[in-house]
């Protein structure tokens, strides 16, 4: 099993939940979270003082998925996230041992 | 009603803006009433104030002041409805109010506050968890069957008034000592909260609540100072006595918290704020201000300890509607059985046809007569409260369902919530929050779809 | 202008009060605007109404109080420039307004007070995409060329009021019918905000929508009452029809949503609340208190259905000013041509020519004037409005571009944002959020670079 | 003080709306400089504000009165506290201010809320490192020291008013000058915030800095227009200027922004209308409206380049009280050596014993008159706050450790927290966020141990 | 060692925590997160318009355990999570490494 | 590739952030979360009330980094969150099977 993490411009969530949806995606994860890269922040002005935010917002996705599907799941995120400026985002995958459904304690792709 | 007196330009000018002031409270209130409840149930919490105002406003004007102020009815329990039909007009030279030389309908409108904001405040004791059709309900009856009557027999010359010429310059038997007791009686009917008292119901927006305090603190000059109808000197004495005694119960309850808990905090003291101004409520135009400096005081303690009772006692009266208006009421009334003083105020004699109080050589008689008044109101009040909700909860249903109450009761008793400024300060970077950003805030239906593409000159 | 009377004490001070009621309207205003858009314009919309304070309080001093209330010149069309010079000091005894015995100063500012909130009143229909130097342009222009000559001609003596007589007491046609005729208009020249209308587009915080309505509501009581200038029976009436018209508008509106979407919300409260301030608006001084009842009733059935329909015509007036301002607007004024009543006040016809409605025996002839007038305020307005926004548009611009749209306004046009409490409550826990402690909230500049060490006592 | 004259209605309602007003500035006073302040101060920034009104008020009836407004004593520096006790009360016919008709109670509470506010502003200078107990010591202190003497010099007929016959209409020496002094000292004392001015240190909540300095403006109405006690033209002068010059103080500080950082804020917006308020408040009655407008815009391009002064002198004035306060107090005393004007109030030369200013006529006396009253005001202020923080903080302690600095004030010093609204909207959804649903904000103690199970009748 | 992840429902995280604490681990992490799925989110009105929000709060907790034990944590999270109504969430488990802490820089099984 | 994830105070963050720019990391990723460990939480009073808070705030830190620097990045990151004090915190690896650059679609290394 894998988990594909995924972080991504906060507006392009929709494309991409859409993209995964047509994947047959069953589920996923968000939360919001703050970047730091090539992409830079913005600088705000609070009486005559300029403070430059460097961190941007964010949108992590999680998504665990099967060994086979997970390069398709990639693709999808990756086009439906893409917008050709800087601070895209990355995607990144890890191997996951075991996932469990809480309400019936399936296992396995049984649990997705 | 005593016969006319001349139009009088600066009484009608002074009770117009009080009456403003006074409106001003019940938005006041459902603020310091959402601050001090959890998210989930704010707007609910503020919807109760709102439609307070919507639906008392409407029904005062067609047949509640005439029940409140009427002539005398039922042996003086209420007033008659034909005495200001709402479907009358009352714009004669003539149709002022009493000899105060102030039209009926601004006399009309300033009473309207009052019954509104009495209503709203009841709502304190039941957040998150009661369906709005249940306290829509609940507040036409009452308001009906208690706030009415009771105006009228406190402030209309009625059964009680004749009784015991009880002294309540503004407010603190027919509006706290009423509003609390009702407040007692639905809050026991609705049970408690889920997980209250294991779990933490912290206030969610604690600026909210002490912004609700000043705004009911301002309007409170209006209902004060505005309840003796006229620009005079007891006017003047009524103001400086909610100022004093409001200060000094601040000071009061943030004691009993740095004492008690080691730390002062800003909902003690916005808190301490209304069980001052509730406390002086019926005595500002009746005692000095020192006597006001000390009820404020008294005030401050008693309630800051009061409000721990329900913990006692395990009644989930959710925002201290009793603990601050019940006891706090009573503190004031009581109090002018003792510091009653007709050098301050001759009408005490002469108006209301009380005395002096305890303090002031007046001996008991006072004391008996404020306590009498304030324990009929009492039961009165909690009565019809109690039965009133047990009928509608038995009926139509009063509560709402366990899941809903765990979702919460904006999201499903009104489909809407709170706050939509998810991670505000993105990271503390200033910038909205990423789901904010995100517009995942759900997306539009039917009259979005049915919208045909417009042109844009700008597009 | 008439003769002069003697200064009047009690007048004055309720012009002075009410007047500083109208000035808390614009930040109340504000606050509701603010409120209801989403959190990452909030700084703008407020901006906008600030900046109105700020621009047209100065404009109106130097020449927009002698455009609206100097006498007659070009037809009636506006007032002599040279009528009020806000350089020439007017405090000699005589100084006063008409038969009101109120010095022209605080008549002045009254009035001052209304041109403000006119125009922020249109800044609800661009949220979130325009460009603040756009906005400037635009208000000073349409104050300029619509509201300042609309003004005279309804109020001030001017061409309509010769021609039609029509009835507004407070501003349903001068205020309410031009800005939302205006806002119309600017907002088909600006567009729709990207993602409209799929994308969700809810108030980000719906307490501050509930506050705005309040104090606009109390506000409004100087609006209206005030209006009356003087202090007698007809303020009164003023007054009391205010609170039970907007009353039963919240009540209406609430009922619309109940029965169509099931859920009362407190967003439709709030809604229904400033629909009924609105139609009441003109009305309130002509009309019966059960008239005014039922004005309120059908303003806020009306405004609640009418807020759709720029879904089905697919333009963004994003706070809906079109579906509350324009539509109440027009409804309290075409009431009066039905329910307006000599016996309420017999000004109707002495002072402003006009008569009585049409189910009070008048015939139709006051419903046509009404209608007429109105109708070319309309157009006036729109035109004017959409043409200056046009203009402003192709030549400096008015709407900011998509990249900054997409990231927010408040960041790319004010560099600030409206929280930064990131995470409040730091996991329900009470501690401020992680990333406010961490303090990312970016590093200070030049400023502080430059800033030597310096002695601290305590340090 | 004058021979009395007999009891004045609309004098009487006027001063008691004014007073309702000015108390409504102190909460104002807390949103704005709570909304300025970091989240994780907020409950204690605004908790300064609150007990300002506690303590001050009482204090006030008890003694400060007498200081401020007593017969003169030590040789005019303060009143005879035997003037007005406490104790005694002031209602008999003749009890009424000089020659404005107005019960002495009245005018007593008038300044009793100038008192209060005067106290809570200095606070803004000390947001998130001060003891809430040493706050206490410090407002009790310099109120004795320092704010009732000088009320007595500049306002009671005092030593200062003696030598100099200094023009403050409503209080820029007394109140800003006094408060903005006090405000450096005790600044320096307690020293920098840690992390300043390296780190940001924003505004956590920027619609609460709107909407608190709309509150304070439409409070300062009754400050301003209140401060001429009567009814009559100068109440209008009053009341205008303070219009115009506010507006024009928004467009000055918004136009220094736009030019300097290329972006105009709305707390810039909202800071240029203190800054103008305060800059008017001593010239609102002395001055032609065109040079009030001038007075403004001066006042609001001033402080807008003050306020970066700390970064260069490296002082943490947290909330600017200086850069607005002090500097926009000096300006506007100042002002009136130059534009004050007998023709547009009389009672400069009558009534203080004042000349016109440089630019009508009247030479430099009464510039230098001006900057004299205002330059001792500032040394016994700044040398006395310096003072007693110095000996508080050596005693008692008036600076919080470094580790509750860092956690938060609010958690450390008041055991609560602003805000739990734990990621409102969820995820922008609109239900309440995960950790406020989780209800993990801790589990209650003791009292909810205690408490049995009761009876629902719903359950 | 392993890092076990779950996303449960907020009301839930008591138990959990709870169940843990009786299982004698010492420390966790939890954090915000929206989850979609099979459970639907709820819908909202505003002005006449119908919002679907499809996102539904939820809490991640995630505990960092060692080999032995982690599949003790898992099923006394399952355990104490279930509703049996759907939308009680997930539970993964991944392999860490290494783990460090940082005040003592203490490494493995010493590190929790 | 590796996943470093580190759970640290948030007034620690820009040390942290510093060290891992001096060590060259391009980017990196932070959210917040509440941590439950042997530092306890607070207690906050309402009205006589009081409540014990045990979450604490933390920051959690996640980057991305190749196999080879990981180790530098650890240390980096524990030396610059020390105060030596409670509650310090934990950092965490995991291996990573990919790493995508969303705005090219580059891999492993070059995504960095
Ligand atoms: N090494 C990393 N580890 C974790 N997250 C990273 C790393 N590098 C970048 N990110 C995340 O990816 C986002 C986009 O990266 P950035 O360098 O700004 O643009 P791009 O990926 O287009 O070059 C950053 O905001 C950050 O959240
Ligand atoms: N494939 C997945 N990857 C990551 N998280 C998931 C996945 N599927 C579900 N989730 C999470 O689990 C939660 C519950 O799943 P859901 O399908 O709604 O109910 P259930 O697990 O009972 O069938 C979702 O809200 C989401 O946060
Ligand atoms: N087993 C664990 N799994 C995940 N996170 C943990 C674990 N133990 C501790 N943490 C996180 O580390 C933080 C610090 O741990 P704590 O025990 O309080 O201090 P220290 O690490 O200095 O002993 C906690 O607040 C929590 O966020």
């Amino acid at each position: 099993m894998k988990l594909v993490t995924a972080v991504i411009k906060p507006y392009q969530l929709d494309a991409v939940k859409e993209a995964l949806h047509a994947l047959g995606v069953a589920g996923l994860t968000v939360s919001e979270v703050q970047g730091y890269g090539r992409q830079k922040g913005h600088t705000e002005v609070y009486r005559g003082a300029e403070y430059t935010v460097e961190f941007v917002p964010k949108i992590r996705v999680e998504i665990v998925t099967d060994e086979l599907d997970f390069e398709k799941v990639v693709d999808a995120i990756v086009t439906a996230a893409r917008t050709g400026k800087i601070g895209d985002g990355k995607v990144w995958v890890t191997s996951v041992d075991e996932v469990i459904r809480v309400r019936t304690g399936e296992r396995g792709l049984d649990a997705l | 009603m005593p016969e006319p007196t001349p139009f009088n330009g600066s009484n009608t000018a002074w009770l117009l803006i009080s009456t403003a002031l006074v409106l001003l409270m019940t938005p006041g209130l459902a603020l310091f009433y959402g601050g001090l409840n959890r998210s989930k149930g704010v707007l609910n919490m503020m919807m109760m104030s709102f439609s307070s105002i919507g639906l008392i406003s409407v029904m005062w004007l067609f047949y509640g002041f005439s029940m409140s102020f009427g002539e005398d009815t039922a042996g003086g329990l209420m007033g008659k409805l034909s005495s200001f039909p709402g479907t009358k007009t009352f714009l004669a030279e003539t149709d002022l109010w009493g000899t105060t030389g102030i039209p009926v309908y601004v006399f009309m409108t300033f009473q309207m506050t009052f019954a509104v904001i009495t209503v709203a405040l009841i709502s304190g004791a039941i957040s998150d968890r009661a369906k709005f059709a249940g306290w829509l309900l609940f507040a036409f009856g009452w308001a009906t069957l208690v706030y009415f009557p009771v105006a009228h027999n406190v402030w209309g010359g009625g059964w009680i008034f004749q009784q015991f010429h009880p002294l309540d310059f503004a407010g603190g038997t027919a509006v706290h000592i009423n509003a609390g007791a009702a407040a007692l009686g639905v809050a026991l009917v609705l049970g408690k909260r889920i997980g209250w008292p294991r779990e933490s119901m912290k206030p969610h927006n604690v600026p909210f609540v002490a912004l609700g305090a000043g705004l009911l603190w301002f309007g409170w000059f209006g209902f004060n100072a505005g309840s003796e109808l006229t620009v005079d000197g007891v006017t003047g004495l009524a103001f400086i006595n909610t100022q004093v005694a409001t200060a000094a119960a601040v000071l009061g309850w943030v004691l009993v918290e740095w004492i008690r808990d080691r730390k002062p905090t800003l909902v003690g003291a916005s808190s301490g704020a209304i069980a001052g101004l509730v406390a002086i409520t019926p005595a500002c135009g009746f005692i000095d201000p020192w006597a006001a400096v000390l009820l404020g005081l008294v005030a401050g303690v008693v309630c800051a300890l009061a409000v721990s009772l329900k913990y006692r006692f395990g009644f989930d009266d959710s925002l201290d509607v009793v603990g601050v208006h019940f006891v706090g009421g009573w503190i004031g009334t009581l109090w002018l059985g003792f510091f009653a003083n007709t050098k301050a105020n001759s009408a005490i004699e002469s108006a209301v046809g009380a005395q002096d109080g305890l303090f002031f050589g007046g001996g008991a008689t006072q004391l008996g007569r404020q306590a009498a008044a304030a324990a009929i109101v009492t039961v009165w009040s909690f009565v019809i409260a109690f039965g009133l909700a047990w009928i509608i909860n038995k009926t139509v249903g009063f509560r709402v369902s366990t899941d809903a109450e765990v979702e919460g009761i904006d999201i499903t008793e009104h489909a809407e919530s709170g706050y939509d400024l998810h991670n505000p300060g993105g990271g503390g970077g200033g910038s909205t929050g990423a789901f904010a950003l995100a517009g995942i805030g759900g997306s539009a239906s039917a009259p979005a779809a049915q919208a045909p593409a417009s042109e844009s000159v700008a597009g």
